[in-house]
Protein backbone atom coordinates (compact mmCIF):
# COMPACT_ATOMS: atom_id res chain seq x y z
CA UNK A 1 0.00 0.00 0.00
CA UNK A 2 1.19 3.66 -1.10
CA UNK A 3 0.66 6.08 1.69
CA UNK A 4 1.09 9.79 1.84
CA UNK A 5 2.83 10.86 5.25
CA UNK A 6 2.38 14.35 6.79
CA UNK A 7 3.82 16.20 9.37
CA UNK A 8 3.09 19.05 10.68
CA UNK A 9 4.62 21.78 13.86
CA UNK A 10 7.32 20.30 15.77
CA UNK A 11 6.79 17.15 14.34
CA UNK A 12 7.56 18.61 10.87
CA UNK A 13 10.67 19.80 12.49
CA UNK A 14 12.29 17.08 14.08
CA UNK A 15 11.61 14.47 11.46
CA UNK A 16 12.80 17.66 8.67
CA UNK A 17 10.47 16.50 6.23
CA UNK A 18 6.92 18.02 5.73
CA UNK A 19 5.51 14.79 3.56
CA UNK A 20 6.26 11.73 2.30
CA UNK A 21 5.31 8.74 0.02
CA UNK A 22 5.93 5.53 2.08
CA UNK A 23 4.99 2.14 0.90
CA UNK A 24 3.71 -0.26 3.75
CA UNK A 25 2.09 -3.07 4.87
CA UNK A 26 1.00 -1.35 8.40
CA UNK A 27 -2.44 -2.37 9.59
CA UNK A 28 -3.20 -0.16 11.99
CA UNK A 29 -1.36 3.76 12.39
CA UNK A 30 -0.02 2.10 15.45
CA UNK A 31 2.07 -0.04 13.14
CA UNK A 32 3.18 2.64 10.71
CA UNK A 33 4.43 4.50 13.83
CA UNK A 34 6.09 1.31 14.60
CA UNK A 35 7.73 1.25 11.03
CA UNK A 36 8.94 5.07 11.10
CA UNK A 37 10.15 4.78 14.67
CA UNK A 38 12.64 2.08 13.39
CA UNK A 39 13.57 3.35 10.32
CA UNK A 40 15.82 6.35 11.69
CA UNK A 41 16.39 8.31 14.96
CA UNK A 42 14.82 11.17 14.25
CA UNK A 43 11.88 9.61 14.08
CA UNK A 44 12.25 7.77 17.07
CA UNK A 45 13.05 11.04 18.97
CA UNK A 46 9.37 12.62 17.14
CA UNK A 47 7.44 9.41 18.24
CA UNK A 48 8.69 8.97 21.40
CA UNK A 49 5.81 10.32 23.20
CA UNK A 50 2.99 9.90 21.54
CA UNK A 51 0.46 11.11 24.18
CA UNK A 52 2.01 14.56 22.78
CA UNK A 53 1.15 13.61 19.19
CA UNK A 54 -2.19 13.66 17.19
CA UNK A 55 -3.18 11.41 13.80
CA UNK A 56 -5.46 11.89 10.97
CA UNK A 57 -6.40 9.38 8.30
CA UNK A 58 -7.51 11.17 5.42
CA UNK A 59 -7.75 14.14 6.69
CA UNK A 60 -10.40 12.50 10.09
CA UNK A 61 -9.10 12.67 13.25
CA UNK A 62 -8.69 9.57 14.45
CA UNK A 63 -7.19 6.90 17.40
CA UNK A 64 -3.34 5.08 16.93
CA UNK A 65 -5.61 1.70 16.82
CA UNK A 66 -7.51 3.01 13.85
CA UNK A 67 -6.98 0.40 10.83
CA UNK A 68 -5.34 1.66 7.48
CA UNK A 69 -6.87 -0.06 5.03
CA UNK A 70 -7.84 2.40 2.15
CA UNK A 71 -6.36 4.78 3.51
CA UNK A 72 -4.29 7.21 1.51
CA UNK A 73 -3.12 9.95 3.70
CA UNK A 74 -2.02 9.38 7.22
CA UNK A 75 -1.00 13.18 8.67
CA UNK A 76 0.95 13.35 12.48
CA UNK A 77 0.89 16.68 14.56
CA UNK A 78 0.57 18.21 18.00
CA UNK A 79 -2.34 18.44 19.91
CA UNK A 80 -3.97 21.94 17.70
CA UNK A 81 -3.98 25.23 18.37
CA UNK A 82 -6.01 27.19 16.33
CA UNK A 83 -8.60 30.32 17.40
CA UNK B 1 -25.60 28.50 4.43
CA UNK B 2 -22.56 29.66 6.54
CA UNK B 3 -19.73 30.34 4.88
CA UNK B 4 -15.74 29.15 5.90
CA UNK B 5 -12.72 31.16 4.48
CA UNK B 6 -9.17 29.86 5.19
CA UNK B 7 -6.74 32.65 3.82
CA UNK B 8 -3.48 34.11 4.47
CA UNK B 9 -4.35 37.31 3.72
CA UNK B 10 -5.45 39.77 6.21
CA UNK B 11 -9.54 40.34 6.58
CA UNK B 12 -11.46 43.83 7.34
CA UNK B 13 -13.55 43.10 10.44
CA UNK B 14 -15.54 45.99 9.95
CA UNK B 15 -16.82 45.32 6.74
CA UNK B 16 -17.19 41.51 7.07
CA UNK B 17 -19.03 42.20 10.26
CA UNK B 18 -21.36 45.54 8.64
CA UNK B 19 -21.76 42.58 5.84
CA UNK B 20 -22.56 39.71 8.21
CA UNK B 21 -25.09 41.41 9.89
CA UNK B 22 -26.66 42.98 6.76
CA UNK B 23 -29.99 42.71 5.67
CA UNK B 24 -31.40 40.14 8.58
CA UNK B 25 -34.80 41.50 9.17
CA UNK B 26 -35.37 37.59 9.91
CA UNK B 27 -32.16 37.76 12.58
CA UNK B 28 -32.53 39.63 16.05
CA UNK B 29 -29.20 38.82 17.27
CA UNK B 30 -25.51 39.05 15.68
CA UNK B 31 -22.61 37.88 17.71
CA UNK B 32 -19.36 37.61 16.40
CA UNK B 33 -15.61 36.93 17.79
CA UNK B 34 -12.67 38.17 16.87
CA UNK B 35 -9.08 36.89 17.73
CA UNK B 36 -6.09 38.89 18.39
CA UNK B 37 -2.56 38.41 18.45
CA UNK B 38 -1.45 39.35 21.89
CA UNK B 39 2.37 41.11 22.88
CA UNK B 40 2.53 39.98 26.59
CA UNK B 41 5.07 42.04 28.01
CA UNK B 42 7.26 39.69 29.43
CA UNK B 43 7.60 37.94 26.05
CA UNK B 44 8.17 41.00 23.64
CA UNK B 45 6.89 38.92 21.02
CA UNK B 46 7.58 40.11 17.46
CA UNK B 47 6.14 37.33 15.03
CA UNK B 48 2.94 34.86 15.47
CA UNK B 49 3.17 31.82 12.87
CA UNK B 50 0.29 30.17 11.74
CA UNK B 51 0.66 26.50 10.51
CA UNK B 52 -2.29 24.80 8.85
CA UNK B 53 -3.19 21.39 7.20
CA UNK B 54 -4.50 22.46 3.66
CA UNK B 55 -7.85 20.67 2.67
CA UNK B 56 -8.23 19.03 6.30
CA UNK B 57 -8.77 22.80 7.60
CA UNK B 58 -11.76 23.42 5.76
CA UNK B 59 -12.86 19.93 5.91
CA UNK B 60 -12.23 20.38 10.26
CA UNK B 61 -13.99 23.38 10.29
CA UNK B 62 -16.96 22.50 7.97
CA UNK B 63 -18.18 19.83 10.49
CA UNK B 64 -18.26 22.11 13.84
CA UNK B 65 -20.09 24.48 11.62
CA UNK B 66 -22.55 21.79 10.53
CA UNK B 67 -22.57 20.62 14.24
CA UNK B 68 -23.32 24.33 15.33
CA UNK B 69 -25.88 24.78 13.05
CA UNK B 70 -27.61 21.37 13.76
CA UNK B 71 -27.85 22.07 17.81
CA UNK B 72 -28.84 25.73 17.33
CA UNK B 73 -31.40 27.83 15.50
CA UNK B 74 -28.97 29.55 13.72
CA UNK B 75 -30.09 31.98 10.77
CA UNK B 76 -26.08 32.35 9.47
CA UNK B 77 -22.78 31.32 10.96
CA UNK B 78 -18.94 32.46 9.16
CA UNK B 79 -15.62 31.52 9.82
CA UNK B 80 -12.29 32.95 8.64
CA UNK B 81 -9.17 31.98 10.14
CA UNK B 82 -5.97 33.01 8.65
CA UNK B 83 -2.41 30.68 8.59
CA UNK B 84 1.20 32.38 8.10
CA UNK B 85 2.71 35.04 9.40
CA UNK B 86 1.38 38.00 11.42
CA UNK B 87 2.41 40.94 14.25
CA UNK B 88 1.30 41.86 17.58
CA UNK B 89 -2.10 43.34 17.24
CA UNK B 90 -3.27 41.73 13.94
CA UNK B 91 -6.39 39.64 13.72
CA UNK B 92 -5.79 35.92 13.72
CA UNK B 93 -9.41 35.08 13.28
CA UNK B 94 -12.99 35.77 13.35
CA UNK B 95 -16.38 33.93 14.00
CA UNK B 96 -19.97 35.60 13.63
CA UNK B 97 -23.36 33.50 14.11
CA UNK B 98 -27.04 35.21 13.77
CA UNK B 99 -30.01 33.58 15.04
CA UNK B 100 -33.33 34.65 15.85
CA UNK B 101 -32.37 34.79 19.57
CA UNK B 102 -29.25 35.67 21.91
CA UNK B 103 -29.00 32.87 23.61
CA UNK B 104 -28.80 30.46 20.37
CA UNK B 105 -25.99 32.89 18.90
CA UNK B 106 -23.89 33.42 21.89
CA UNK B 107 -23.42 29.65 22.59
CA UNK B 108 -23.07 28.97 18.97
CA UNK B 109 -20.45 30.91 18.72
CA UNK B 110 -19.05 29.99 22.13
CA UNK B 111 -19.10 26.67 20.82
CA UNK B 112 -17.49 27.08 17.59
CA UNK B 113 -14.80 28.73 19.50
CA UNK B 114 -13.95 25.57 21.26
CA UNK B 115 -13.85 24.01 18.97
CA UNK B 116 -11.90 25.49 16.37
CA UNK B 117 -8.85 25.88 19.63
CA UNK B 118 -8.97 22.01 19.78
CA UNK B 119 -10.18 20.81 16.94
CA UNK B 120 -9.32 22.64 13.67
CA UNK B 121 -5.64 21.70 12.64
CA UNK B 122 -3.66 25.03 13.31
CA UNK B 123 -0.16 25.31 15.14
CA UNK B 124 1.13 28.48 16.44
CA UNK B 125 4.44 29.12 16.87
CA UNK B 126 5.69 32.67 18.40
CA UNK B 127 8.95 33.94 17.68
CA UNK B 128 10.19 36.33 20.25
CA UNK B 129 13.77 38.65 20.84
CA UNK B 130 14.92 35.39 22.66
CA UNK B 131 13.67 32.42 20.06
CA UNK B 132 11.05 30.59 18.33
CA UNK B 133 8.58 28.10 19.82
CA UNK B 134 5.38 26.33 19.48
CA UNK B 135 2.29 27.62 21.54
CA UNK B 136 1.54 24.05 23.68
CA UNK B 137 -2.13 23.46 23.75
CA UNK B 138 -4.07 23.64 27.37
CA UNK B 139 -5.65 21.40 29.21
CA UNK B 140 -7.96 24.02 29.83
CA UNK B 141 -8.92 24.56 26.31
CA UNK B 142 -8.98 20.68 26.26
CA UNK B 143 -11.42 20.78 29.02
CA UNK B 144 -13.88 23.51 26.90
CA UNK B 145 -14.97 20.84 25.10
CA UNK B 146 -16.43 18.59 27.73
CA UNK B 147 -19.18 21.48 28.45
CA UNK B 148 -20.96 20.92 25.04
CA UNK C 1 -12.31 52.42 30.36
CA UNK C 2 -15.51 51.53 29.15
CA UNK C 3 -17.94 53.49 26.79
CA UNK C 4 -21.37 53.82 27.20
CA UNK C 5 -23.58 56.04 24.43
CA UNK C 6 -27.13 56.34 24.44
CA UNK C 7 -28.29 57.70 21.37
CA UNK C 8 -31.55 58.54 18.83
CA UNK C 9 -28.87 58.28 15.55
CA UNK C 10 -28.30 55.02 14.07
CA UNK C 11 -24.73 53.68 14.68
CA UNK C 12 -21.65 52.33 12.05
CA UNK C 13 -21.99 48.79 12.98
CA UNK C 14 -18.59 47.86 11.43
CA UNK C 15 -17.06 51.04 12.26
CA UNK C 16 -17.74 50.70 15.27
CA UNK C 17 -16.52 47.34 15.45
CA UNK C 18 -13.39 47.77 13.43
CA UNK C 19 -12.09 51.28 15.85
CA UNK C 20 -13.22 49.02 19.21
CA UNK C 21 -10.82 46.30 18.04
CA UNK C 22 -8.28 48.27 17.06
CA UNK C 23 -4.31 48.87 18.51
CA UNK C 24 -5.18 46.19 21.04
CA UNK C 25 -2.33 44.41 21.41
CA UNK C 26 -2.81 43.25 25.02
CA UNK C 27 -6.15 41.93 24.28
CA UNK C 28 -6.53 38.84 22.59
CA UNK C 29 -9.91 38.21 22.37
CA UNK C 30 -13.10 40.58 21.27
CA UNK C 31 -16.74 39.46 21.45
CA UNK C 32 -19.64 41.76 19.85
CA UNK C 33 -23.27 41.20 20.21
CA UNK C 34 -25.84 43.20 17.73
CA UNK C 35 -29.22 43.48 18.21
CA UNK C 36 -31.49 43.76 15.22
CA UNK C 37 -35.12 44.69 14.75
CA UNK C 38 -36.74 41.52 13.06
CA UNK C 39 -39.23 41.38 11.23
CA UNK C 40 -41.59 38.30 12.41
CA UNK C 41 -43.81 37.27 8.85
CA UNK C 42 -47.06 36.46 11.58
CA UNK C 43 -46.37 40.25 12.86
CA UNK C 44 -45.69 42.11 9.70
CA UNK C 45 -43.79 44.54 11.86
CA UNK C 46 -43.63 48.14 10.45
CA UNK C 47 -42.01 50.15 13.05
CA UNK C 48 -40.36 49.41 16.50
CA UNK C 49 -40.56 52.97 18.84
CA UNK C 50 -38.14 52.37 21.59
CA UNK C 51 -38.69 54.65 24.74
CA UNK C 52 -35.95 55.89 27.72
CA UNK C 53 -35.57 57.08 30.56
CA UNK C 54 -32.97 59.65 30.20
CA UNK C 55 -30.49 60.30 32.86
CA UNK C 56 -31.46 56.99 34.27
CA UNK C 57 -30.56 55.06 30.95
CA UNK C 58 -27.18 56.15 31.33
CA UNK C 59 -27.07 55.21 35.35
CA UNK C 60 -28.43 51.86 35.00
CA UNK C 61 -25.58 51.09 31.49
CA UNK C 62 -23.17 52.45 33.67
CA UNK C 63 -23.72 50.53 36.75
CA UNK C 64 -24.10 47.27 35.10
CA UNK C 65 -20.94 47.86 33.28
CA UNK C 66 -19.37 48.59 36.58
CA UNK C 67 -20.36 45.39 37.52
CA UNK C 68 -18.88 43.70 34.35
CA UNK C 69 -15.70 44.71 34.73
CA UNK C 70 -15.59 44.06 38.51
CA UNK C 71 -16.34 40.41 37.39
CA UNK C 72 -14.28 39.80 34.76
CA UNK C 73 -10.72 40.72 33.90
CA UNK C 74 -11.58 43.18 31.09
CA UNK C 75 -10.05 45.20 29.19
CA UNK C 76 -12.46 47.85 28.02
CA UNK C 77 -16.28 47.63 27.04
CA UNK C 78 -18.72 49.61 24.67
CA UNK C 79 -22.36 49.84 24.75
CA UNK C 80 -24.37 51.44 22.17
CA UNK C 81 -28.23 51.51 22.71
CA UNK C 82 -30.53 52.93 20.35
CA UNK C 83 -34.06 54.57 21.16
CA UNK C 84 -36.96 56.23 19.28
CA UNK C 85 -38.49 55.10 15.94
CA UNK C 86 -36.73 51.62 14.03
CA UNK C 87 -37.82 49.42 11.06
CA UNK C 88 -37.31 45.81 10.46
CA UNK C 89 -33.43 45.33 10.09
CA UNK C 90 -32.05 48.29 11.82
CA UNK C 91 -30.06 47.64 14.32
CA UNK C 92 -31.25 48.29 18.09
CA UNK C 93 -27.77 48.22 19.98
CA UNK C 94 -24.77 46.36 20.40
CA UNK C 95 -21.95 45.42 23.14
CA UNK C 96 -18.64 44.86 22.97
CA UNK C 97 -15.65 43.66 25.02
CA UNK C 98 -11.96 42.96 25.23
CA UNK C 99 -10.06 40.87 27.12
CA UNK C 100 -6.86 39.17 27.08
CA UNK C 101 -8.83 35.48 26.68
CA UNK C 102 -11.96 34.04 25.26
CA UNK C 103 -14.08 33.12 28.26
CA UNK C 104 -14.03 36.36 29.83
CA UNK C 105 -15.11 38.40 26.32
CA UNK C 106 -18.11 35.86 25.98
CA UNK C 107 -19.06 35.91 29.68
CA UNK C 108 -18.65 39.47 29.83
CA UNK C 109 -20.70 40.25 26.78
CA UNK C 110 -23.61 37.73 27.69
CA UNK C 111 -23.79 39.31 31.06
CA UNK C 112 -24.16 42.74 29.75
CA UNK C 113 -26.85 41.80 27.50
CA UNK C 114 -28.87 39.90 30.33
CA UNK C 115 -28.77 42.90 32.18
CA UNK C 116 -29.71 45.34 29.48
CA UNK C 117 -32.72 43.35 28.86
CA UNK C 118 -34.56 43.69 32.09
CA UNK C 119 -32.06 46.36 33.73
CA UNK C 120 -31.99 49.07 31.96
CA UNK C 121 -34.86 51.57 31.42
CA UNK C 122 -35.78 50.76 27.72
CA UNK C 123 -39.27 49.76 26.56
CA UNK C 124 -40.13 48.40 23.05
CA UNK C 125 -43.17 49.09 21.22
CA UNK C 126 -44.22 47.48 18.17
CA UNK C 127 -46.54 48.98 15.69
CA UNK C 128 -47.96 46.64 13.04
CA UNK C 129 -51.06 46.92 10.71
CA UNK C 130 -53.23 45.60 13.04
CA UNK C 131 -52.42 48.27 15.81
CA UNK C 132 -49.49 48.93 18.31
CA UNK C 133 -48.63 47.07 21.76
CA UNK C 134 -45.55 47.09 23.97
CA UNK C 135 -43.61 44.62 24.33
CA UNK C 136 -44.52 42.02 27.57
CA UNK C 137 -40.47 41.41 29.10
CA UNK C 138 -40.54 37.78 29.62
CA UNK C 139 -39.95 35.18 32.14
CA UNK C 140 -36.94 33.90 30.32
CA UNK C 141 -35.22 37.32 30.52
CA UNK C 142 -35.69 37.52 34.10
CA UNK C 143 -34.55 34.00 34.70
CA UNK C 144 -31.43 34.57 32.84
CA UNK C 145 -29.99 36.88 35.72
CA UNK C 146 -30.62 34.62 38.29
CA UNK C 147 -26.97 32.39 36.33
CA UNK C 148 -24.97 35.09 37.43
CA UNK D 1 -42.26 67.45 49.92
CA UNK D 2 -42.59 68.38 46.58
CA UNK D 3 -42.20 65.16 44.09
CA UNK D 4 -41.49 64.55 40.33
CA UNK D 5 -43.48 61.92 39.43
CA UNK D 6 -42.63 60.12 35.99
CA UNK D 7 -44.44 58.12 33.66
CA UNK D 8 -43.61 55.29 31.50
CA UNK D 9 -44.71 52.90 28.43
CA UNK D 10 -48.15 51.70 29.07
CA UNK D 11 -48.14 53.78 32.51
CA UNK D 12 -47.60 57.23 30.51
CA UNK D 13 -50.59 56.10 27.62
CA UNK D 14 -52.69 55.10 30.82
CA UNK D 15 -52.00 58.10 32.74
CA UNK D 16 -51.70 60.85 30.19
CA UNK D 17 -49.01 62.28 31.46
CA UNK D 18 -45.20 61.33 30.84
CA UNK D 19 -44.53 63.83 34.08
CA UNK D 20 -46.11 65.69 36.89
CA UNK D 21 -44.88 67.56 39.77
CA UNK D 22 -46.33 66.37 43.44
CA UNK D 23 -46.86 67.75 46.74
CA UNK D 24 -47.31 64.84 49.05
CA UNK D 25 -46.58 63.79 52.62
CA UNK D 26 -46.12 59.68 51.65
CA UNK D 27 -43.60 58.00 53.41
CA UNK D 28 -42.79 55.24 50.63
CA UNK D 29 -43.87 54.73 47.18
CA UNK D 30 -46.63 52.78 48.17
CA UNK D 31 -48.26 55.12 50.15
CA UNK D 32 -47.93 57.52 47.17
CA UNK D 33 -49.24 55.20 44.87
CA UNK D 34 -52.65 54.96 47.51
CA UNK D 35 -52.29 58.54 47.08
CA UNK D 36 -52.72 58.83 42.91
CA UNK D 37 -55.02 55.56 43.21
CA UNK D 38 -57.58 57.59 45.15
CA UNK D 39 -57.36 60.22 42.59
CA UNK D 40 -58.48 59.53 39.59
CA UNK D 41 -59.39 55.79 37.60
CA UNK D 42 -56.61 56.71 35.52
CA UNK D 43 -54.67 56.02 37.84
CA UNK D 44 -56.91 53.42 39.98
CA UNK D 45 -56.50 51.53 36.33
CA UNK D 46 -52.79 52.33 36.07
CA UNK D 47 -51.82 50.86 39.33
CA UNK D 48 -54.31 48.34 39.58
CA UNK D 49 -51.68 44.89 39.21
CA UNK D 50 -48.51 46.36 40.79
CA UNK D 51 -46.80 43.03 40.27
CA UNK D 52 -46.46 44.55 36.39
CA UNK D 53 -44.99 47.86 37.68
CA UNK D 54 -41.67 48.94 38.58
CA UNK D 55 -40.50 51.97 40.40
CA UNK D 56 -37.38 54.04 40.52
CA UNK D 57 -36.29 56.57 43.47
CA UNK D 58 -34.17 59.14 42.28
CA UNK D 59 -33.67 57.24 39.11
CA UNK D 60 -32.29 53.66 41.07
CA UNK D 61 -34.62 50.57 40.87
CA UNK D 62 -36.58 49.84 44.28
CA UNK D 63 -39.11 48.38 45.90
CA UNK D 64 -42.35 50.09 46.67
CA UNK D 65 -41.89 49.64 50.47
CA UNK D 66 -38.70 52.25 49.69
CA UNK D 67 -38.98 55.26 51.73
CA UNK D 68 -39.37 58.72 49.85
CA UNK D 69 -37.50 60.60 52.49
CA UNK D 70 -35.12 62.96 50.67
CA UNK D 71 -36.40 62.03 47.06
CA UNK D 72 -37.17 64.40 44.48
CA UNK D 73 -37.84 62.52 41.60
CA UNK D 74 -40.56 59.07 41.44
CA UNK D 75 -40.76 56.87 38.27
CA UNK D 76 -42.94 54.28 37.62
CA UNK D 77 -43.01 52.12 34.34
CA UNK D 78 -43.48 48.17 33.23
CA UNK D 79 -40.71 45.79 33.65
CA UNK D 80 -37.53 46.81 31.13
CA UNK D 81 -37.28 45.70 27.60
CA UNK D 82 -34.00 46.80 26.41
CA UNK D 83 -31.27 44.73 24.57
Amino acid sequence: MTLDVLYFAWLRERIGLSQERIETDALTVADLVEELRAREDRYALAFSDLSAVRVAVDQDLTEFDAPLANAREVAFFPPMTGG
Amino acid sequence: MATVRVQEAPFALGEEVEAFASGRTDMGAVVTFTGVVRDLAQTDLDVMEIEHYPGMTERAIGSIVDEAVSRWSLGDALVIHRYGRMGPGDRIMMVATAAPHRVDAFAAAEFLMDYLKSRAPFWKKEITEDGAGWVAATEEDEAALTRW
